[in-house]
């Protein structure tokens, strides 16, 4: 009898821990939508991100003498605040004016889903402008020399030799971009857009609960995570070939 | 100076970087056919003088002609001089192939796509005439058998000679080295050297800057020793060798030889 | 502007202070947990290793703003629970405050513990034989040997890892902790002028970053006593 | 403090913050009120409406006096004292956009409303055809609307009266349909929410309620905020 | 075994690194003013009793004796032995200076606060005290000019100087160095020497691993050399080098000679 009064609190205490995973299977659909929105937010912001990045990085690589302090202010005012307040800024902020109520930008940015992208986007571009950045300026002087040395002009220097070894060299930091971005990406929930954590909270408003919403959420973030670094874990040994130490030789492909 | 069918002319190359003056005024013409051996010691501009013939160093004056086509240079006021037509620059350094002391083969691609590189995006050559061509080159070079390799996964000799298969792969008139060699250990030095011997053999017109008094001696047709920046001595490799006339390049000679 | 004006205390001074305040407790408490966290993934213990593997992996894999709500609700019912069932206690608050501190420090603190680790790493392993060898006792060592180069190897990407954390604070408003981007946030929508507001907090987060990007630039600086440059 | 009291703060007339950061509005004073009558000193916690149940679960406050409406739903998770006021939910828009507020007539427009309130059950339930915006606070909601990026929203009628139709931003604003008040979505009106169990605290407070609605304190605050009784039949 | 009056007297040392067994039961007894060198060629396990004498490494049987005090060793039935009092092993620690090849200076001090670290807070010297001794140490092995540099900034000759001036300032019984010439320089060996030379002439106790012939033939007063674990030979430095008795210690002599 002793034993039974000393284990029933903490099987109380573990009880109280389980949690009640039925909700979140009658709402499957809820998340279903809450997936593919956080997937294609993050998807979306980061290859728009991405496409705007490559050419600032470029200038900024090559200390473009105007535009170069320019792209340095942007990454700086993006990198240097909150995407929280930038997320607010563009959602609630831009609808205070008029001229913005009524200009042709409206339709979009009265969308929610929309307006995350455009931070999200805005945001992601100033990181990945300062990988590429830094991938850029990494590639080896010779190799540069060398495309000169054929005939190549800068444009197709840039295309066919900086670009892809910087991309490359950019991979691991870029993983970690990612899986930024994903995290960032639960502020589209603060916006009204029903993410991942959105779902977890329109469930958990549903049946005035708490854990159950927030937990599910958190599971499938931490899926989301893993299946992502698994992934670039693979792109990495695909696409690294070419820096794996000589004891692995072996021709590519 | 008579060019009617030289195929590199040089002219009076002058180089400062900063306040010092490291090439005083150089010049030299290949015909078609030679091989050129630059001589000298650490220092003596031998990398500058070759960097500034396919205009990876801008000289401050003087001429390039590669068959009869001469580099235009625009001289402003203040600053370095520049090419007046970036395409015309683009398209001599085509016929100007350079082999680099550290390889410079680019990482990322395999030693095929190294060579195919330039003649497909350079030339325009398609992809398949240019794969078979490559492949044809790097047979010749003996190493046909790595094309799908990475250089990071070669030895430095063969990574040399791929980077010489890439070059050839251009067609080019003139052939640059600039000490092909010197970053190999000893073992591999010779493989690369009997490419070149190869080459010369061939006919192609080479400008080799070299340690390697062997080769200088027995390949080339002619010889020129640089020191600070001016041309000490010049001429055939048996004159010079058996009969050196500059007190500096005996002195050369028997620090080499010792 | 004068709306500004007006309400500069509610958001700079009440607003502003506590966002410095939720952020300076938990660089001190993430620290902590850093430090921790690096001697557990270099000890010999392998109970000890693969607690703080958990503990990075699950940081890296969860949201800091789930992990945040997570905490607030859910821990405090489990302290609750627990110190019901045990008798040990009836209620312990965790105020939005507490909350917010130590779930940033528990965030943050997963990449200090790498920061640390590799810090610890670039220490010769040679000066803390020579330091044994003289007869240095093993809290000794870490004082004199081990902390100063620590620091010093560490802050490069400490200074990264801080201004991800200041940033981080924003988020708290979420847990209805009053700093300043709730404020701004909440007086804005009131007197829809929510961009006016915003960008008020955003120009004050800018000046955050910005003093403490030089201010550990200076400190980095002081530390590399020693260090020989390219 | 002896007790401690959650409570909203972006409701207005409800409650809401003035410049200094002080928490005012009907909500705010009947909290007070009743704490006096029950002679206990009161700390008021501020919470977002989403999370201001569980929040109440994991005892960061005892009560909720934040308009909350006695419904059957959240009967099964916590114990309601008597209703302290009953108005009812209506929708509002644009003037002259909708001329009723059926299901049929709103479908596939856009009604922004607070998330986890009845009036989110009511519109979940019956408008299934319209697209539904979840918003954690009513001052956004009101913000949208004006941004125009949603068509209408229901609220309670007072909180969208006194809160917005009343104010500037309200101008060209404008009820429509009917007053909502069905019992299985709105509850018997809204009331003070504790932890399920506590009964002695909830008998204080129904008594509190009768106190202040006896000896006038009750229609002396309902006096400050609006011109007519809200307590409702 | 005579313990008497000698310094440092090391028993039957027995050390495994996992399943190999790098030291075999290996014995030495310095008496004061000994200069011993032990040789042997790489692999054979100096470093390892070196490492031993100071626990550096933790030997698994023997008994290390210092100034007629033994370091109390416990054997647990599983895993490896252990000091019965820390505080004795880092006492002890402080008679046994020790200088490592690789310098191991603190790169976050100074010369002079390397010097003085120990002092001040191991022994407890009054910083004032302990800056008067090293800067005097500092001058006797030559680089008192460079006390408030960084190592980072010194010559590895220089570095190895501090190192040994650091050690000299716990006023050691017994000075233990581990090769401490091998990571220099040619021309930098010879200013460590001669500051090792004149220790000896001052009559410190020294144990030096060492690959200089002419250091252990000069100046030591016996010579020990290990093999695969075990002391092959051992016995003055005129003896052995001029008849050595072992095949392998001869085999030794002949390639180090070459
Ligand atoms: N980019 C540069 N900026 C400044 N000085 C330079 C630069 N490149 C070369 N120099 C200087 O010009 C001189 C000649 O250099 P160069 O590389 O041409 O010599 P070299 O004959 O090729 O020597 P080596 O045999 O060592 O390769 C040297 O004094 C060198 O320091
Ligand atoms: N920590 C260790 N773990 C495992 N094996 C070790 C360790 N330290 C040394 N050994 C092994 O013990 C053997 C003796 O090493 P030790 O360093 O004592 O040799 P040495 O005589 O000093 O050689 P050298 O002249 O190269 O310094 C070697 O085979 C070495 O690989
Ligand atoms: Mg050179
Ligand atoms: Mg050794």
């Amino acid at each position: 009898m002793a034993d039974a009064a000393q284990i029933s609190p903490i099987q109380d205490f573990i009880v109280s821990a389980i949690f009640d995973y039925t909700v979140v299977v009658d709402n499957y659909e809820t998340f279903l939508i809450g997936i593919w929105n956080t997937i294609t937010l993050v998807a979306l912001s980061l290859l728009f991100g991405g496409l705007l990045a490559v050419p600032l990085a470029v200038f900024r690589a090559e200390r473009h003498p105007i535009f170069s302090p320019l792209i340095w202010c942007y990454t700086y005012l993006f990198r240097g605040t909150p995407l929280l307040i930038q997320t607010f800024l563009i959602y609630y902020g831009l609808g205070q004016f008029e001229v913005i109520r009524d200009s042709f930008a409206w339709p979009v940015l009265r969308e929610a889903y929309w307006c995350a992208l455009i931070a999200f986007s805005l945001n992601s571009a100033a990181y990945q402008t300062e990988i590429f950045r830094g991938a850029i300026e990494a590639t080896p002087f010779g190799e540069v020399e060398a495309a000169k040395a054929s005939g190549m002009s800068r444009l197709t220097m840039m295309r066919r030799i900086i670009l892809p070894s910087a991309f490359r060299r950019a991979l691991p930091a870029y993983s970690n971009e990612v899986i930024f971005m994903l995290h960032g990406s639960v502020i589209a929930s603060t916006v009204t857009v029903v993410d991942i954590l959105g779902a977890g909270r329109t469930v958990n408003a549903k049946y005035y609960i708490y854990l159950e919403g927030f937990l599910a959420a958190a599971i499938l973030y931490l899926t989301l995570v893993f299946l992502i670094s698994r992934g670039f874990k693979l792109w990495e040994k695909h696409w690294h070939a070419h820096l794996r130490p000589r004891s692995a030789a072996s021709p590519a492909e | 100076m008579n060019m009617s069918n030289a195929t590199l002319v040089v002219e009076d190359i002058h180089k400062s970087f900063g306040s010092v003056e490291v090439l005083k005024g150089i010049s030299l013409t290949a015909e078609k056919g030679d091989v050129i051996s630059i001589l000298g010691s650490s220092g003596s501009g031998k990398s500058t003088f070759l960097r500034c013939i396919n205009l990876l160093e801008t000289p401050n004056s003087g001429r390039v002609t590669v068959n009869g086509e001469t580099i235009g240079m625009r001289y402003p006021d203040a600053g370095e001089p520049i090419p007046v037509d970036r395409k015309q620059v683009e398209r001599l350094r085509t016929k100007l192939a350079m082999v680099f002391q550290g390889f410079n083969l680019w990482s990322h691609m395999t030693v095929l796509q190294n060579v195919i590189e330039a003649p497909v995006h350079v030339l325009g050559v398609s992809k398949a005439e240019a794969t078979d061509k490559a492949c044809a080159l790097l047979d010749k070079v003996g190493i046909l058998d790595r094309k799908d390799y990475y250089p990071a996964h070669l030895s430095g000799g063969q990574q040399q000679r791929a980077a010489i298969a890439r070059a050839l792969a251009m067609d080019p008139d003139v052939m640059l080295f600039d000490e092909p060699t010197s970053a190999l250990d000893p073992e591999l030095v010779g493989e690369v050297l009997k490419v070149m011997r190869d080459l010369a053999d061939e006919g192609r017109t080479m400008l080799v800057v070299t340690h390697e008094m062997g080769f200088a001696r027995d390949v080339s047709n002619k010889v020129m020793f640089l020191h600070q920046g001016k041309v000490e001595e010049e001429g055939a490799p048996q004159d010079m060798f058996n009969n050196p006339t500059s007190e500096r390049f005996k002195g050369f000679l028997a620090k080499t030889r010792g | 502007m004068e709306a500004i004006w007006e309400y500069r205390d509610l958001i700079f001074i009440k607003g502003g202070l506590l966002t410095v305040e939720v952020a300076v407790y938990s660089l001190i408490l993430a620290t902590i947990f850093g430090l921790l966290g690096s001697w557990a993934k270099l000890s010999k213990n392998k109970v000890a290793r693969a607690g703080a593997d958990g503990y990075t992996t699950i940081i890296r894999g969860i949201p800091d703003l789930v992990l945040m709500l997570l905490i607030f609700f859910q821990g405090q019912i489990l302290l609750n629970r627990f110190g019901e069932s045990t008798g040990l206690w009836t209620f312990v608050e965790i105020d939005p405050m507490t909350a917010g501190v130590f779930t940033i420090a528990f965030i943050m603190g997963a990449y200090y513990t790498e920061t640390f680790r590799g810090a610890f790493l670039s220490i010769p392993s040679g000066q803390i034989e020579a330091a044994t060898a003289c007869g240095m006792s093993r809290p000794l060592i870490f004082r004199r040997i081990i902390w100063p180069q620590l620091v010093r190897y560490a802050l490069p990407s400490f200074t990264n890892n801080w201004l991800v954390q200041l940033k981080t604070t924003a988020l708290v408003s979420l847990i209805g902790l009053q700093d300043i981007v709730y404020n701004a946030n909440a007086i804005g929508r009131k007197l829809r002028e929510p961009f006016t507001f915003l960008f008020a907090a955003l120009v004050f987060f800018l000046f955050l970053t910005a003093v403490s990007e030089i201010a550990l630039r200076l400190l980095e600086r002081r530390y590399s006593a020693g260090i020989r440059r390219a | 403090a002896d007790l401690r009291i959650g409570v909203e703060g972006a409701y207005p007339p409800f409650s809401e913050k003035t410049a200094s950061g002080e928490l005012i509005g009907f909500d705010i004073d009947i909290a007070n009120a009743l704490c006096e009558k029950m002679g206990v000193t009161c700390e008021l916690v501020e919470q977002d409406w989403d999370g201001i149940i569980p929040a109440l679960q994991a005892k960061k406050y005892d009560a909720i006096v934040a308009s909350m409406s006695i419904t059957e739903d959240r009967k099964k998770v916590v114990d309601f004292t008597k209703k302290y006021y009953n108005t009812p939910a209506k929708f509002a828009a644009k003037d002259g956009m909708f001329s009723d507020d059926s299901p049929a007539a709103m479908a596939g427009k856009r009604i922004g409303v607070q998330r986890g309130t009845i009036h989110d059950d009511f519109l979940t339930s019956v408008y299934k055809d319209s697209e539904i915006v979840r918003y954690a606070t009513q001052d956004e909601v009101y913000l949208d609307i004006t941004a125009g990026r949603i068509d209408a929203m229901l609220a309670d009628s007072l909180a969208i009266d006194e809160g917005f139709l009343k104010t500037d931003a309200g101008k060209g604003y404008s009820f429509f349909g009917a007053d909502h008040s069905e019992v299985e979505y709105f509850g018997e009106g809204a009331g003070i929410a504790i932890r399920k169990g506590e009964d002695e605290l909830r008998e204080k407070l129904n008594d509190a309620i009768d106190a202040i609605r006896a000896d006038g304190t009750y229609d002396k605050i309902q006096a400050k905020y609006f011109d007519f009784d809200i307590y409702g039949g």
